[in-house]
């Protein structure tokens, strides 16, 4: 109970707050990154963010669906990356660079 | 104790669409694991489909059903899984012969576009954010890999990357903006959220609202709206046909089918804010996806510029809302998928044969009504529809969306819906003119490979897709009866009225 | 007998038909013998009718005849139909009498030509239209033969099409008179509007019950028809195109452009005389437009050198001379006149012809002389023509019509000393001008050789030319002045269809007076012409020496220049106008946002874009997606960057909207 | 029934011919003569038909009627109908269907199947838009005829296809839009009015509505109708069309396509919202006459024979808005008319436009001149229909263009007047084409064989009918609508009021 307690006593703006900074850095990772590895990262962030952001609504309502939320983002995230990984690999095979800007073949 | 069939819980019967498919999607992934050849896999899959969509017809007299918080399958939904089963059986016959037949191992590729299908028919049904999330994943995270199948060519896998990128950033908005509104409301059903939203009393905070906002715009980047487009001309440009086609479809319609219900569960036209940025966002996309077609030479991206525009349109039919506005989206959406499965057919079936590229540029395209008429037909159909030129579903498509915006009195959106209509002709009208111009001796010089006939499984789709679209746009008798009774069920639980058209009472 | 009347214009329209149709398959004889033929049948058939009319004539002096129903909208119901009365008679009879006396003669005349039977249709279908014309029951009818045989002109004044030339005039031709046409137009929509139908005859019951005298439609109404009026009878200002209708062959402008087709607007104005009774103001106009054209034709035909130039001015002169009596209220004399000038001027323009083809083509009267000897039928012929053209007195029929038309002008009610004056000026003038022509084609010396070989007319030829010249003798001794025993035959037969003229100025003393000055008058000018032309040529030569008189010369000669004014007042700038917007201005303008977008589209993209850019419109959404084509760069984050924005956008909205 | 067989003969005629042609190359003109012959016979008998009906007393102006569901969910029906308006107009379709395939017979030898399969259902879309009294059908209609006359003018066109078939297409789907939004708001305006949701024409007749909302919904089918007409700042699309259509193309889109607009004027624009007409037909009506001259003007100017008989269309079409928009029945029986002398006399003129491209392979008149020493039955005919086409009395353009001034006097004599100066205007431009191409010295040297029998008879058939409608215009005069047996009709008596 005390636990609990302690968790609820956080108040709930706290963590929104801190989602939302991690959800805007991986936002500005994204944005500011050429990197695809980085770029990739950042999505993990932001995913990680809306996590979090689950975890904290659900201790305000006192509710599980939260951290259920929270584990299907963590496995949908994993799934992602690792698609993204081997997408990766074969990019860096083709084109012998990781530079989200090269990436530039079609346009217009 | 062996429950006789009869005896199956009824969610379980409501159920069975997405179960057969899950089955055929693991059977096809175990076949393809000791069966290393096609097309005994392609069949299963085929007929892993095919039984899918006749067990949709199982639960009809069941009717609405709710199963558990997650998953709602009425009328509505089963339609548009419907679709999406169709679309899917479709793609997966235009990707037999594409990506090489007998001769390539390309097994692995159904079980990914079994799985996708699955991902779209959850999304339809789902009615929580946890399916939400499970069916918009599944099927995202299966397209990446179907985007890049051709794994060894430059652009598919650029085409993948960018997608799996701002998919993932899209996902991680949506995701956000999905903790954000759960936070303010404490429930991740939309039935619930929507009634809470509809709520005269109801004030959201500034987070709350923001959820909303990201939640709309993670949705509006599936649907390809100005401004999260930019990725549809790439995507379907370095994506193999079939597997542009199916984006083109069912990601979009099965996300647009959500979208629909729960803004009408919401009672969404009543908030100024929403139907304000809406008819701004419907009328830039239809402005912007027409404009951009313009002058584009690349066959591929022209047709994506025009779903962009097509995605415009039903947008300004779904500012009506109401039964009417249900129904004319239904219909419309009915169309672009029959329209937008014929058009990446056509280019499926021409582009066998070049490795690295589809036969994408316009030049492609020069008097192929010439030497291979049928296929250029079905082709010139298809533009029609996409233009609403009559006989086609696409003018009874464009038909309803009018009626249903008129119906509202939404006189811009109308007015710039002509506009934009005005403004495609005639990038629909390069393409067709270049396949009826007659430069014979241009293409003689052309011709190092010689077209590969298309095989008979996609002539006979290719036939069936044609005639659907003229059956249905000279007699829409057929479909309207059945969308209507889904649009007044559908719309009736947000409006108790049998002939909600529009608040026009209110005027 | 008078219900074969519509015969009359069917049989030449029938020897049209065959003509245009067959006459590919035919050969000069039976193409003549089809061509004149049709005329002279339908001459005879108008001489028995006529003789009916007079021997037992039909109730009221009026035969109607319908064909058919023409028209019938809401009481709009013109027929094709017929209307005989003693004025259309005497018309019909003068008409197809000279047309088949043309046509005899054509059958030689134009023998050489190699479109004899394109000739003869469309004469045949001058004949059909104008007998339509006079004939017509109602003013719909009336119109369509009115442009039927404006039609002709223009296809005959252009007759030898290879000659651009030819064309210009007949294109005037038709253009000039169509805008009298349209204002006649406009004045048939006026009379049905309000009056409510377009017979003639109830339409003109209706028009003197229903409106007053000076009332001010029938104003409008009369000038509209004035303005018809005076298209096709080349009265000012509209007189440019008839002496350049002598393009054409030389019967045609004997049947048309002398003695029957201009003279329609005569007709015209005597068929509607109600209406210009009621509107005594456009009256007075006509008989002003009358006295003042046939002075300034007058002074024009003193000095063409065409010899047919010289008859075309003298034609508008004459003419003139009708409208001058239609406009004081003569209208018998004005038709009187019709007859004589129809007779004596066919005449002239028949016997011009075959002093020009003797020569040649040869126009100018300076380059003949003497022909007195070597065509000695025709020096009589044309004689006698111009005596009676120039009212030579008692024998010539010139004379009884003239004179009639100058003592009207003097005692009619809307007469008065000015116009009297003006019609014996003209008749100095009118001596002054065709014997200046005689003597210079038929005496003094002989100015070019007649080419050897030239074969004397034949029968043909001058059987019409006898014929004729015995009418422009005795033509006129049907209707005399009272000094010389007072016949009133014409007038009297035709008052059954027009009013009769009241002397209300001047005595029967002033009467014979103002004879004797116009015997004086045509006399004087004879011998003026005598004196100057033949006697002392030297004494003109020196004269025009005086840059002053050459210039006035000049002036006149070219009509008075009317046609250069028109060529810059209406002419060019229509021209200037079409060649400037032949591209279409609309069009233009929505390619105008284009211009500039393009130069700036040009730095953008060295492509040739032009081709690509349909309108402005066009130019415009090219523009856009140019700029938003700069934006699908290709780069993923530029992308996301892009969708980052747009969700902040939502955002805003969401919060602040 | 007949009605729908007037329709479904062309469509399934153009199958045939098409199939045809791949089977027996050469067979699609055959089948293509076949359909539209007994299309002809079919509209003869009927017209003889209903002429002895016509004797008959009580017919409400309607012969014959097919109605059948089509989609009941918005009240459409599949419901054609026919009076003379529409009797008339189908039969100047069938006729100049009839002469279109024998212009085309040697002049169309590549793809002649799909030629002829364009060509008879860009027919069987008109017809459909003469008989259709659904709007829902008769937009379907409407926007059916455009495509194959786009693949007419695209596939068989002259040097500039592309850009005229494309600026063709573009107008007239765009416009069309605007007349299907302001159809639907129709039908939404008498739904809320009546709880009917119906596209029939009867039961919108007599919608009510605030008068704002009609002239809105009144001006979005005239612009559709407007640009097809033409009315002049939309004529844009035309000279263009015309010019780069192939003859049977031309003589479709002057003869029948045209027509379509004017008709729609007639059918439904005025009926349809009698007091937003009313109120706009001063505006019309100077467009109309602004149309007249200008098109007579631009005429003029051209140096391209087909462009300059395109214009005078622009011009005689005026004609035809200020008939209409006068209505009172001089004026209407002279649009009628007009509109038919005009389709006649233009399609014979794009004939002869078309033999001599055929022949000299050039449009550009400065490279004519003197071709009546060469060809003297063709510039016959050409004078013939130039005549025709300047109105001169006993033609049929004279007899529409004489009635629709007449009856416009009564609305607006000013206008009238000025529009009576096309009269002259009129005659510049003929006489110009006459003089270009056909007077003068064969400088160019031209030696070309003059008609052929086949082209004789279209020609001569054109011209006899030209002169029977200048001579016994009843028939067509009669097809008018009949005022004062429809409902809504614009009161003339108001109108003198106005006038006076």
């Amino acid at each position: 109970m005390r636990t609990v307690e302690a968790i609820a006593a956080i108040p709930m703006h706290h963590g929104l707050v801190l989602a939302a900074i991690l959800f805007a850095l991986g936002m500005i990772g994204i944005l500011a990154r050429r990197n695809l590895v980085f770029i990739l990262m950042s999505i993990e962030i932001m995913l990680n963010a809306a996590g979090l952001a689950f975890v904290v609504a659900g201790a305000r309502w006192e509710q599980a669906d939260g951290q259920v939320m929270l584990i299907f983002i963590l496995a949908v995230a994993a799934a992602e990356v690792s698609v993204g990984l081997a997408l990766l690999l074969l990019l860096y095979r083709r084109f012998q660079t990781l530079d989200a800007d090269a990436v530039s073949k079609m346009r217009g | 104790m062996n429950p006789p069939p009869s005896a199956l819980h009824p969610d379980f019967m409501a159920l069975s669409p997405l179960i057969l498919l899950s089955g055929s999607a693991i059977v096809v992934m175990l076949a393809a694991a000791f069966c290393r050849h096609p097309r005994p896999v392609m069949m299963l899959t085929l007929a892993g489909l095919v039984l899918s969509f006749a067990s949709l017809f199982l639960p009809q007299g069941i009717g609405s059903r709710q199963i558990t918080a997650l998953l709602i399958l009425d009328t509505y939904a089963l339609f548009f899984i419907g679709l999406i089963f169709a679309a899917t059986f479709v793609v997966a016959v235009l990707c037999y012969r594409y990506f090489g037949g007998s001769e390539s191992r390309h097994e692995a590729l159904y079980i990914l576009l079994l799985l996708a299908a699955l991902g779209g028919g959850i999304l339809v049904a789902s009615s929580h954010f946890a399916s939400f999330l499970l069916g918009l994943e599944l099927l995202s995270i299966s397209l990446f890999a179907l985007i890049a199948y051709p794994r060894f060519t430059e652009r598919p896998l650029e085409a993948g990357i960018k997608y799996l990128i701002l998919a993932g950033f899209s996902s991680g908005l949506l995701l956000f903006g999905m903790a954000l509104v759960y936070a303010q409301l404490g429930t991740m059903q939309f039935a619930k959220i929507g009634t809470m939203l509809a709520a005269p009393h109801q004030a959201l905070e500034l987070y709350g609202l923001a959820g909303l906002a990201l939640i709309v715009s993670g949705v509006a980047f599936k649907l390809a709206l100005v401004p999260f487009h930019m990725w549809t001309p790439d995507i379907y440009e370095g994506a193999p046909a079939p597997i542009t086609a199916f984006i083109a479809t069912v990601s979009k319609g099965a996300m647009l089918a959500l979208l629909l219900r729960y803004f009408l569960m919401a009672g969404a036209h009543q908030s100024q804010p929403i139907t304000f940025a809406l008819s701004l966002v419907a009328v830039t996309t239809i402005l912007v996806g027409n404009l951009l077609a313009l002058l584009q030479d690349n066959v591929k991206r022209i047709l994506a510029y025009s779903s962009i525009a097509q995605l415009g349109y039903l947008l300004v039919g779904f500012l009506a809302f109401g039964a009417m506005a249900a129904e004319a989206v239904a219909y419309y959406l009915a169309a672009y998928f029959v329209t937008m499965l014929g058009a990446f057919g056509v280019v499926a079936v021409l582009s066998r044969g070049v490795p690295e590229q589809d036969s994408g540029s316009l030049a492609d395209y020069a008097g192929l009504f010439w030497h291979r008429p049928w296929l250029a037909g079905v082709f010139t159909a298809m533009l029609l529809s996409l233009a609403g030129i009559p006989l086609t579903m696409g003018f009874i498509g464009k038909f309803y969306v009018l009626a249903a915006a008129i119906s509202a009195s939404l006189w811009l959106p109308v007015i710039v819906l002509v506009v934009g209509s005005a403004i495609s002709l005639y990038y629909y009208l390069r393409i067709i003119a270049a396949m009826f111009s007659s430069d014979s001796n241009a293409d003689h010089g052309k011709e190092i490979s010689p077209p590969v006939p298309a095989s008979l499984a996609e002539s006979i789709t290719l036939a069936a897709l044609t005639g659907l679209l003229i059956g249905l746009g000279i007699y829409p008798a057929l479909l309207v009866p059945s969308l209507e009774t889904m649009a007044v069920q559908v719309a009736g639980l947000a409006e108790h009225s049998t002939l909600a058209y529009v608040s026009w009472n209110g005027k | 007998m008078l219900s074969l009347l519509w015969l009359i214009p069917t049989l030449p329209l029938a020897g049209f038909l065959v003509l245009a149709l067959g006459g590919k398959y035919l050969g000069h004889r039976s193409i003549a013998v089809i061509g004149t033929s049709s005329t002279a049948l339908s001459a005879l058939i108008a001489i028995l009718i006529g003789m009916d009319f007079i021997a037992a004539p039909p109730p009221g002096f009026v035969f109607r005849q319908e064909a058919w129903s023409w028209i019938a909208v809401a009481g709009f119901s013109p027929g094709i139909g017929f209307y005989l009365d003693a004025l259309s008679l005497v018309m019909v009879l003068v008409v197809t009498l000279i047309s088949f006396l043309i046509h005899l003669y054509s059958t030689e005349f134009m023998s050489g030509d190699e479109d004899y039977a394109r000739f003869f249709a469309y004469m045949n279908l001058f004949v059909g239209s104008m007998c339509i014309l006079i004939l017509a029951d109602n003013l719909l009818f009336l119109y369509l033969g009115w442009e039927g045989v404006g039609l002709c002109s223009y296809l005959l004044i252009g007759f030898w099409y290879r000659d651009p030339a030819n064309g210009r005039a007949a294109r005037k031709a038709f253009i000039v008179t169509r805008i009298g046409d349209t204002a006649m137009a406009i004045g048939l929509f006026l009379l049905f509007t309000h009056l409510g139908t377009l017979d003639i005859q109830p339409l003109m019951q209706c028009a003197g019950q229903q409106w007053p005298e000076g009332e001010g439609l029938a104003i409008l109404t009369a000038a509209l028809l004035l303005a018809g009026a005076a298209g096709k009878s080349a009265q000012l200002p509209l007189q440019t195109w008839l002496p350049d209708a002598m393009a054409g062959p030389t019967p045609v402008s004997a049947l048309m452009h002398a003695a029957t087709m201009v003279t329609a607007g005569v007709y015209l104005i005597a068929r509607t005389h109600v209406l210009f009774t009621l509107a005594p103001v456009v009256q007075h106009a006509v008989a002003v437009i009358g006295a003042l054209t046939l002075l300034l034709a007058g002074f024009s035909a003193l000095v063409q050198t065409d010899i047919k130039r010289v008859l075309a001015y003298s034609t508008i002169s004459q003419i003139g001379y009708m409208f001058l009596a239609l406009g004081v209220g003569a209208w018998s004399a004005a038709i009187f006149h019709l007859v004589t000038h129809a007779f004596f001027k066919a005449l002239l323009f028949l016997s011009a012809g075959v002093v020009i083809m003797s020569l040649h083509e040869e126009h100018n009267i300076f380059r003949m002389g003497a022909l007195r000897k070597k065509l000695p039928i025709v020096f009589w012929t044309f004689l006698i023509g111009s005596a009676s053209l120039a009212a030579l007195p008692l024998v010539t029929a010139g004379f009884y019509s003239k004179d009639l038309i100058l003592w009207r002008a003097w005692s009619s009610a809307g007469g008065n000393p000015w116009l009297w004056a003006a019609g014996w000026g003209g008749a100095i003038l009118t001596g002054l001008y065709i014997f200046r022509v005689v003597f210079l084609v038929f005496f003094g010396e002989a100015r070019t050789a007649m080419p050897p070989g030239t074969a004397r007319p034949g029968l043909r030829i001058t059987l019409p030319l006898i014929v004729l010249a015995a009418f422009s003798l005795v033509g006129g001794w049907i209707e005399t002045p009272p000094f010389l025993g007072n016949l009133t035959l014409f007038s009297s037969f035709v008052q059954h269809a027009l009013p009769p003229a009241q002397a209300v100025h001047g005595e029967k003393n002033d009467e014979t007076i103002l004879e004797l000055l116009a015997i004086a008058a045509s006399l004087g000018g004879i011998a003026l012409a005598y004196l100057l032309f033949l006697r002392y040529p030297a004494f003109l030569q020196g004269m025009m020496l005086i840059p002053a008189f050459a210039r006035i010369r000049e002036f006149w000669q070219s009509g008075w220049g009317f046609d250069r004014f028109y060529e810059f007042l209406f002419v060019r700038p229509y021209l200037w106008l079409a060649h400037a917007d032949r591209r279409d201005v609309i069009d233009n303008i929505y390619k105008m946002a284009l211009s500039c977008m393009l130069r700036w589209l040009q730095k953008v993209d060295p492509h040739d874009v032009i081709n690509t850019i349909y309108n402005g419109l066009a130019g415009l959404c090219l523009f856009l997606h140019r700029a938003l084509s700069a934006t699908q760069s290709g780069q993923v984050r530029r992308y996301a960057a892009a969708i980052a924005t747009g969700s902040i956008g939502i955002l805003f909205i969401g919060i602040f909207a | 029934m007949i009605l729908s067989a007037l329709i479904f003969i062309l469509v399934a005629g153009g199958m045939l011919a098409w199939m045809a042609n791949r089977w027996y190359p050469g067979s699609a003109k055959w089948v293509a003569l076949a359909t539209v012959g007994i299309e002809l016979v079919l509209t003869i008998w009927l017209w003889l038909q209903f002429a002895s009906a016509m004797a008959l007393p009580a017919h409400g102006g309607w012969f014959a009627e097919t109605r059948a569901e089509w989609i009941p969910r918005f009240g459409v029906s599949f419901h054609l109908a026919m009076d003379e308006t529409s009797l008339i107009l189908v039969m100047l379709t069938a006729f100049l269907g009839m002469v279109s395939v024998a212009c085309s017979w040697t002049e169309i030898q590549e793809r002649a199947g799909f030629f002829y399969f364009n060509l008879l259902w860009t027919l069987a879309g008109a017809i459909g838009v003469f008989l259709a009294l659904d709007l829902f059908l008769f937009f379907f209609f409407w926007e059916l005829m455009l495509v194959p006359m786009y693949f007419l003018i695209a596939i068989w066109g002259h040097e500039n296809r592309r850009y005229a078939s494309i600026k063709f297409f573009i107008f007239a789907e765009g416009s069309g839009l605007f007349m299907l939004v302001a159809i639907l708001a129709l039908v939404f305006v008498h739904y809320r009015s009546t709880g009917v949701l119906t596209f029939d024409y009867f039961e919108l007749l007599n919608t009510a509505m605030s008068p704002s909302t009609g002239l809105w919904i009144m001006l979005g089918f005239f612009i559709a109708f407007a640009v097809k007409t033409p009315i002049v700042p939309l004529h844009v699309w035309l000279p263009d069309a015309h010019t780069e259509a192939p003859t049977a193309g031309s003589v479709i889109l002057a003869g029948v396509l045209l027509k379509t607009g004017a008709y729609g004027l007639l059918r439904f624009v005025v009926p349809l919202f009698p007091d937003a007409a009313l109120q706009f037909a001063p505006v019309a009506i100077a467009l109309g006459a602004t149309g007249v001259l200008y098109g007579a003007f631009l005429a003029f100017a051209q140096t391209d024979l087909k462009r300059l008989v395109a214009y005078t269309s622009v011009s005689h079409l005026g004609f035809v808005v200020l008939g209409i928009f006068a209505w009172n029945p001089w004026s209407l029986g002279g649009a009628v008319m007009q509109m038919i002398a005009h389709g006649i006399s233009t399609g014979a003129l794009f004939v002869i436009a078309g033999i001599l491209q055929d022949r000299t392979h050039t449009r550009d008149m400065r490279r004519f001149e003197g071709l009546w020493s060469v060809m003297p039955r063709l510039a016959a005919m050409g004078l013939f229909f130039a005549i025709a086409t300047l109105g001169l009395p006993g033609m049929g353009n004279f007899v529409g263009e004489f009635l629709i001034l007449m009856g416009l006097y009564r609305v607006n004599s000013v206008l009238a007047s000025v529009a009576a100066v096309a009269f002259v205007a009129s005659v510049v431009y003929a006489l110009a084409l006459v003089q270009k191409t056909f007077h003068g010295e064969n400088k160019h040297d031209w030696q070309l064989p003059d008609l052929s029998g086949r082209e004789m008879a279209t020609l001569y058939s054109m011209a006899a009918i030209t002169l029977w409608l200048g001579l016994y215009p009843q028939p067509v005069l009669d097809a008018a609508p009949d005022i004062a047996s429809r409902p809504p009709a614009i009161a003339v008596a108001d109108r003198e009021g106005n006038a006076e």
